[in-house]
């Protein structure tokens, strides 16, 4: 059975929830009383369990299989944290309550500080920023309100061709302009041509690594040193750290600051796309740039520090100030606590070796089929990069591939990404795959490949046994329906 | 490691499948100097599940719960009831553990959530689009701003007294290295109508504003017409911004869109979300159909596919940073879906009926407890129209009362001078939220507690 | 992508827990320490959570789709309900916890007795009971009790043939012979043939009301009144309470015992087939009987009256005993009355209506199309009794019917049941199906008879669209397969 | 009311089809003397979901929780920790909300689950076949007690001293109107062995015994040798029927199969089901090949599909009352998914190796709080070979002592005269069970209070 829409079934008379009766009260509206009708329909309670599990069914998410998809890193959110979240003594308690009723909060908030801060080996973390991408503003934020500090008027960041596509807009936003360093041919940065650029135009370099080829960056840190020399700062996009959590802190390659995905390498759910949640560990160089506002442990217990004390404090004086209204994605951090308690020093250390093993074990067992434009140059870290090279002549894409993938059952890869590699396939499997599951992806991906060669007509117009058939998303963006409009859609 | 799948065996015979002697040349990229041999001392190894629930449990313990005291804190997160159900649905693990629907043959379910929130946001603000979400009402106002400079190509807003100085904040930081010029109204405790300055907004408006942004209610709680404001802003080529911290309230007052608003912006936590401690919450922002290309974040869009069923995709992507890179029109690049997904299960819960009664039950408690608070010797009630949330002028400094109310079990509210540090003229003023959860008995214990520490 | 047995997936060293490490002792187990594997595999969290979300998707549920099962009161199961069950302090108590520190859960118990009470009219009601049949064993060992203890040693239980199937296996359990009373052609018990077997042998009278056809029985005073007179005890099955909550009160009827289903009328989930709750309520006549152990209010609270009170209780002195270690089933009782007090008087006298609405509607909407042996006789209650007559001379039965609804996307109504009636097909909607789900049923249930009755030949392997194709249930009955043993199905 | 979707005009729509003139004309069939006219005068009406909450949350608070104190309360009830991820699973509305698998083509979920579960069981009790369930360990004793007697054709079951009275109590009520004949032994808190009563049980075997039962561990605490008493039952032609309720202790401890049992019923609360106030629970029910179609309660076998694809059913329904009316092997006709389906996912979640650690750290830990205990002046450790759960004497009746011990915040354990009231020769006796969840802190505290009450 379809779902149909909520506005097709429900009704502005139907309610699934019952309310005390109200007061007889003198409105206090001021003339301004809603009297026009709103339009938003409703439903009984047993109706609305049924029409969102119902959608829900039309979703492929972790709990069902894998979702190999390069650079996003789903792993397992394990269940503890979800009952941690719900304590109501997390849950339920307000950003604006007086400090003394919050101790326990602000006391996690500076556990987690502690940890990500011991993991990274980096002395200072903002807490605040609510995704990977705020996190790198908020990084970026940093450097330029540093630079400016010292009157130092640089114009241009340099990302590599290999980095996050948020990397450009977000020193973009900061009021930079963009150059890019191309790769090398072992899709590494072209470190020569990245050693040439820096001068005193130069505010900072964006690099992510692991990089978006999945592979280590080998040079980071002569990379950093030459950065430092030449005045500028580096900025290392942290969306891979799961491959190397416990088996190297970023902090030890000479980086200045470094957002961390919590939803990514600390298993806070992906939730349909968000929301995430993205502190940002910073060097000495610039801690005292850092947002507000901040948790400081005192001799009375935890005080959050809000604009006024800022000031009175001498490491964050020079503050760049707020990003977000209240603390941060608290639900997200008491989630992630969670994970980290759980898996300890040595199981966090055990999570970047599961996943880099994981990884390559893709690579060995399909690179004699796909093409893997890296693999001869070493391992691979947490992803393994393929490209469609090898189904030239065949006139199918990745994109065919991909949604061919669907019908055996699996979410494809991430596709036409990195940008660096033509026909881009990115498989990142995570530590919470088990060897069986492996197999399976390498069979049916095997077997796909196998199949296209020997008859690539079959495999044009897949997915058939998907919930949908391949959308027109052409038509979408064309005229764009944003919205139900009753009698648009009667069938 | 409960999480962890592969055994020993399977690693060495993973290894041997690669061609790698052990795990650690699979790490030979690391330079000597970097490599950590050992697990970090400073840390505590793998837990037991029940010695992680013991730990954050005693965190937990620590704090006062809004769901156990007499609780009347707002300021931008307000406690509202959320039914059951809502939770359990967040908690399928097909919401709960999909990832975006960039594969939308395999995420209806999520992108057909999303079309219909974006219908009910746009509906509740009587806008014509809204967006999939954003990161919380601050950012969403942010993008507001710079999406009005986009339309206008003119770079100054004027900014209201009367918009949540966190709001402020936000706003001021993510401008301080670009060229937009931001004014801020100054609050003051004005009787009748506190942070109300529709009339010098409408003075400042000139040939280079490129919107006015205004919250309604107010951070103070007083509600304004803002049609004469829209009128002066739409003479002048500028955009209105509304702001809206409690969207409940749409359940009782005319939307932004009913008096004139381009854009509207909002803090969506109310319907659906839990207080969490300030995250994660949930941004809304609408705007009308002319500007939808301009309008920052996700978009789900309807469509058809191969075999004309229909079905809905991500859409006008074009405009986001993945694809524009250093052209994108906003830097904010994923929605908070998990908790759209709450507001909308919510409001399907509520319906038009549910949030009116919600509303008015919200307006009926706020109204009685300011008449019985407004009563006690030396308090003022400073807002004469508002929604759920009023504005009081004590005697005394605010934010030592607030405290001392705490110390006796009652969280009666938000001092001035925690959202105003330093600002004398405002530190006797306290900002009171009360909601469908507030009983007749907490209104009895706040109403005695404030006597007492009054006193 | 099927799902493999937990057996052929998991490992006996493959681990989802995390456990403290075991401190040096002694051990102290007398020679007794396991020594032979147990060969029981494991699965980490990430596996575990998939293998059973994957199989969760093969079964239909009311969280999906409309249960239109007769006489099993499939209604919408609340999540408050759930949430309520799990407050620590009802969940994470102790049966045997000193009583000063479970008033709470007595308090619990306490107040849901009094809500059956008076909701049944019935003086007295024993919660321990675990499910129907367990209650109506408690009914009738109290009844039996009450005949020994006035040394009457009657023989006989009479059962209507439109009883629940359980009622015979009840009664005999209780050392009576059974005799059946059959229906008249209007579906209800042949009151002539009851009144004219009463007699000093007969213990019990077993009725359900609203019986297994759907129906009330309108001579219910008359025949309490009889049964009485001849000096035994009605016993009412109280599965189908759902139709006349909040309209009739049993004990008006003069009944002497009945249980309640609380999985059934109070909204309690089944679970898949348990744990099921019966309380009993009985008549002033059977009180004492009632088993141990029961909640009584006292001056200092409540009190959990177990053996020894007992007996020094005037009221409870005769009781027959003990049904169950402890106390029944708390988690079921905290649903239940969260479901109560959420509906309150007026909403439980609207679930009556509702359903019965609902069921009437069916009734009205199909009977041009399906058999219906009752409807002249007036509206059904709570469930609409259809049979497959109408299909007679196309080789197509009940059965087909049913599988040819799993293929349009509905779980089957409840099939050859009553006995009464040949071919049976009892349709209960229940109150929690909105005017469009039932819209959805009757125009599929319309369309499958319209097409079985033009093509007879399409339908007889239906359901085709399923997890599985019609399952070979005499095969499995012949020489069952009832655990897992390797080998033995490697494909 | 927010469960009931239809709206009145859908009412009113419905009884115009139908034809009926008001709702009143649906329930004709009733005596007009019993009609209700209006709701039940006495009861509340309907409520909102946070009255509920906050009604029921009261009386939640009323009570002192296991997790919130030192606890060490057993005798067939055990906390242990569940891991989260079981309770996900079980919330999971197609396991949740589905019904018994009658039709199997559109249960297969619950079905396989059932399978892997009958699998699970009747490994880890060393038996054949298990079924799918029963309502809990003492209704299961007796059932095996009646299909002891079915397959012997014999009337008379002795039980040991050392099976839970109250087990013992069940036993006894549904036995009182049949001819069976149970005859029990008397309990002693004799040194070493409370409760094992195996030789007077071999002694007492005759030619009309149906069958033994024994609990092991028993109620004491007590473990023994199982094997001799089985081969004396075997010898004369009985069933020996072992009780276990504590299912942990199998992952320590020989397993009933292996000590020669024909019937191993128990309770498996342990593994998956939390304390619950004593219910829902779970009834273990195994036995060996050639018994099974005397064997009661629901059973779920593999069969092939018409495509030949394994599959599922519930099978040899034959024996249940529904199909054999009055002749049915059992008045049992559920037995109790859920419960089994957490069982079935913490015990996969555990695995072998899981459950042997957690055994062994239940076993460590009662070994230590024992030595601890046994040390206080005049208390005696009556237990000298027991899994996770011991006996001890004290100086003073046990009864009030668990009262004060309550009163000082520790739940210490259950007082033999709570179980076996009037018996004045096991009123000193104190049952202490301990798990995994008790910490080192945890026995402090019980010492020291148990020490002071002593004093």
């Amino acid at each position: 059975l379809e779902e149909p829409l909520l506005f097709e079934r429900g009704a502005v008379d139907r309610c699934g929830v019952d309310l005390d009766d109200v007061p007889v009260v003198q409105d206090r509206l001021g003339g301004l009383a809603r009297t026009a009708p709103i339009n938003l329909p409703g439903l009984s309670e047993p109706e609305t369990v049924r029409h969102y599990t119902r959608l829900s069914r039309q979703n492929y998410a972790i709990d069902l299989g894998i979702f190999p998809l390069g650079s996003c890193t789903m792993k397992h959110n394990p269940r503890l944290n979800e009952k941690m979240a719900r304590l109501p003594g997390f849950a339920d308690i307000h950003p604006l309550q007086p400090q003394p009723t919050v101790q326990g909060a602000l006391q996690l908030i500076d556990t987690l500080a502690t940890w990500l801060k011991l993991l990274t080996g980096m002395p200072e973390v903002a807490m605040s920023p609510k995704a990977g991408a705020h996190g790198e503003l908020c990084g970026m934020l940093a450097i330029r309100a540093a630079l400016e500090a010292r009157g130092d008027a640089r114009s241009v960041v340099l990302v590599p061709e290999s980095a996050h596509g948020t990397n450009p807009a977000t020193a973009a936003f900061c009021g930079y302009a963009v150059e890019n360093i191309p790769a090398n041919a072992r899709g590494r940065v072209d470190v020569e041509a990245l050693l040439a650029r820096l001068g005193p135009d130069v505010a900072a370099v964006m690099i992510t690594n692991p990089n978006t080829c999945g592979l280590f960056e080998p040079d980071m840190v002569a990379i950093c040193d030459a950065v430092h020399a030449a005045g500028g700062f580096v900025y290392c996009d942290g969306a891979n750290f799961n491959a190397i959590v416990g088996r190297v802190r970023p902090g030890d390659l000479g980086i200045d600051a470094m957002h961390i995905n919590l939803h990514k390498t600390f298993s806070t759910p992906h939730g349909g796309g968000g929301p995430g949640s993205g502190p940002v560990v910073f060097s000495a160089a610039l801690a005292q740039f850092a947002p507000l506002p901040f948790v400081r442990k005192t001799k009375d217990g935890f005080e959050l520090v809000e604009e006024a004390q800022a000031k009175a404090s001498s490491d964050h004086d020079h503050s760049f100030g707020r990003m977000v209204a209240f603390h941060g994605q608290m639900g997200m951090f008491v989630r992630a606590l969670a994970y980290m308690m759980s898996h300890g020093a040595d199981g966090l250390r055990q999570v970047a070796e599961d996943a880099v093993l994981n990884a390559n074990y893709i690579l060995a067992s399909l690179k004699d089929v796909y093409t893997a434009p890296f693999a001869a140059t070493g391992p691979c870290m947490h992803e393994a990069l393929f490209s469609d090279d090898f189904l030239e002549g065949t006139g199918l894409t990745t994109l065919d591939l991909a949604k061919a993938m669907i019908d055996e059952g699996f979410h494809p890869m991430t596709m036409y990404f990195p940008l660096v590699v033509h026909g881009a396939m990115l498989v990142e499997p995570t530590e919470t795959e088990s060897r069986a599951s492996l197999d399976q992806l390498i069979g049916a991906m095997r077997s796909i490949a196998e199949r296209m060669l020997a008859d690539p007509d079959a495999w044009r117009t897949s997915p058939h046994l998907a919930p949908r058939r391949r959308l027109d998303e052409t038509a979408a963006a064309r005229k764009p329906v944003l919205r139900y409009t009753p009698g648009r859609d009667a069938a | 490691m409960r999480y962890l799948p592969l055994t020993q065996p399977d690693r060495e015979a993973m290894l041997a499948v690669i061609g790698a002697a052990d795990i650690d040349a699979l790490f030979i990229d690391v330079p000597q100097s970097a490599r950590l041999t050992a697990p970090i001392a400073a840390l505590p190894l793998h837990a037991p599940e029940q010695t992680v629930e013991r730990a954050l449990g005693a965190m937990a313990a620590k704090n006062m719960t809004a769901g156990t005291v007499p609780f009347f804190v707002g300021g931008g997160a307000y406690k509202h009831h959320v039914p059951a159900s809502v939770d359990h649905i967040i908690q399928r693990g097909e919401f709960l553990t999909a990832y975006t629907p960039y594969q939308p043959e395999i995420a209806q379910g999520t992108l057909q959530v999303l079309f219909e929130f974006q219908t009910q946001v746009a509906r509740l603000l009587g806008m014509d689009v809204a967006n999939a979400s954003m990161y919380d009402g601050s950012t969403a106002m942010t993008e507001a701003v710079f999406m009005a400079r986009r339309v206008t190509r003119r770079a100054k807003a004027l900014v209201s007294a009367g918009v949540h100085p966190h709001y402020v904040n936000v706003l001021k930081t993510l401008t301080q290295f670009t060229d937009d010029v931001v004014e801020v109204g100054e609050p003051a405790l004005q009787s009748g109508k506190p942070g109300d300055d529709i009339d010098a907004l409408m003075a400042g408006i000139d040939a280079e504003t490129s919107c006015v942004v205004v919250q309604n209610p107010n951070v103070f709680g007083h509600v304004a017409d803002l049609a004469p404001l829209a009128q002066a802003c739409h003479a002048a080529g500028a955009l209105l911004v509304v702001v809206v911290t409690e969207v409940v309230s749409l359940g009782a007052m005319m939307s932004p869109g009913e008096m004139g608003a381009d854009i509207v912006v909002g803090e969506g936590q109310s319907i659906g979300n839990g207080l969490n401690f300030g995250g994660p919450y949930l941004g809304l922002f609408a705007t009308r159909d002319k500007y939808v290309r301009q309008m920052p974040g996700r978009l789900c869009g309807e469509t058809v596919d191969a075999d004309g069923k229909r079905g809905f995709v991500l859409t006008l992507s074009t405009r986001e940073q993945h694809i524009r890179r250093e052209k994108a029109t906003s830097n904010i690049c994923t929605n908070s879906g998990l908790c759209a997904l709450a507001f909308s299960v919510h409001m399907t819960l509520l319906g038009e009926k549910g949030l009116r009664h919600l509303a008015s039950l919200n307006h009926a408690h706020a109204v009685q407890l300011a008449e019985r608070l407004g009563r006690i010797p030396g308090v003022e009630l400073v807002t004469t129209t508002f929604f759920n949330e009023f504005t009081l002028k004590l005697p005394v400094e605010a934010r030592p009362v607030v405290r001392k109310l705490a110390d006796r079990g009652v969280l009666g509210g938000i001092s001035l001078g925690r959202l105003y540090p330093g600002v004398a003229a405002l530190d006797r003023g306290m900002l009171v939220a009360v909601t469908e959860t507030a009983t007749d008995a907490d209104f009895d214990a706040f109403e005695d507690a404030l006597d007492e520490v009054l006193a």
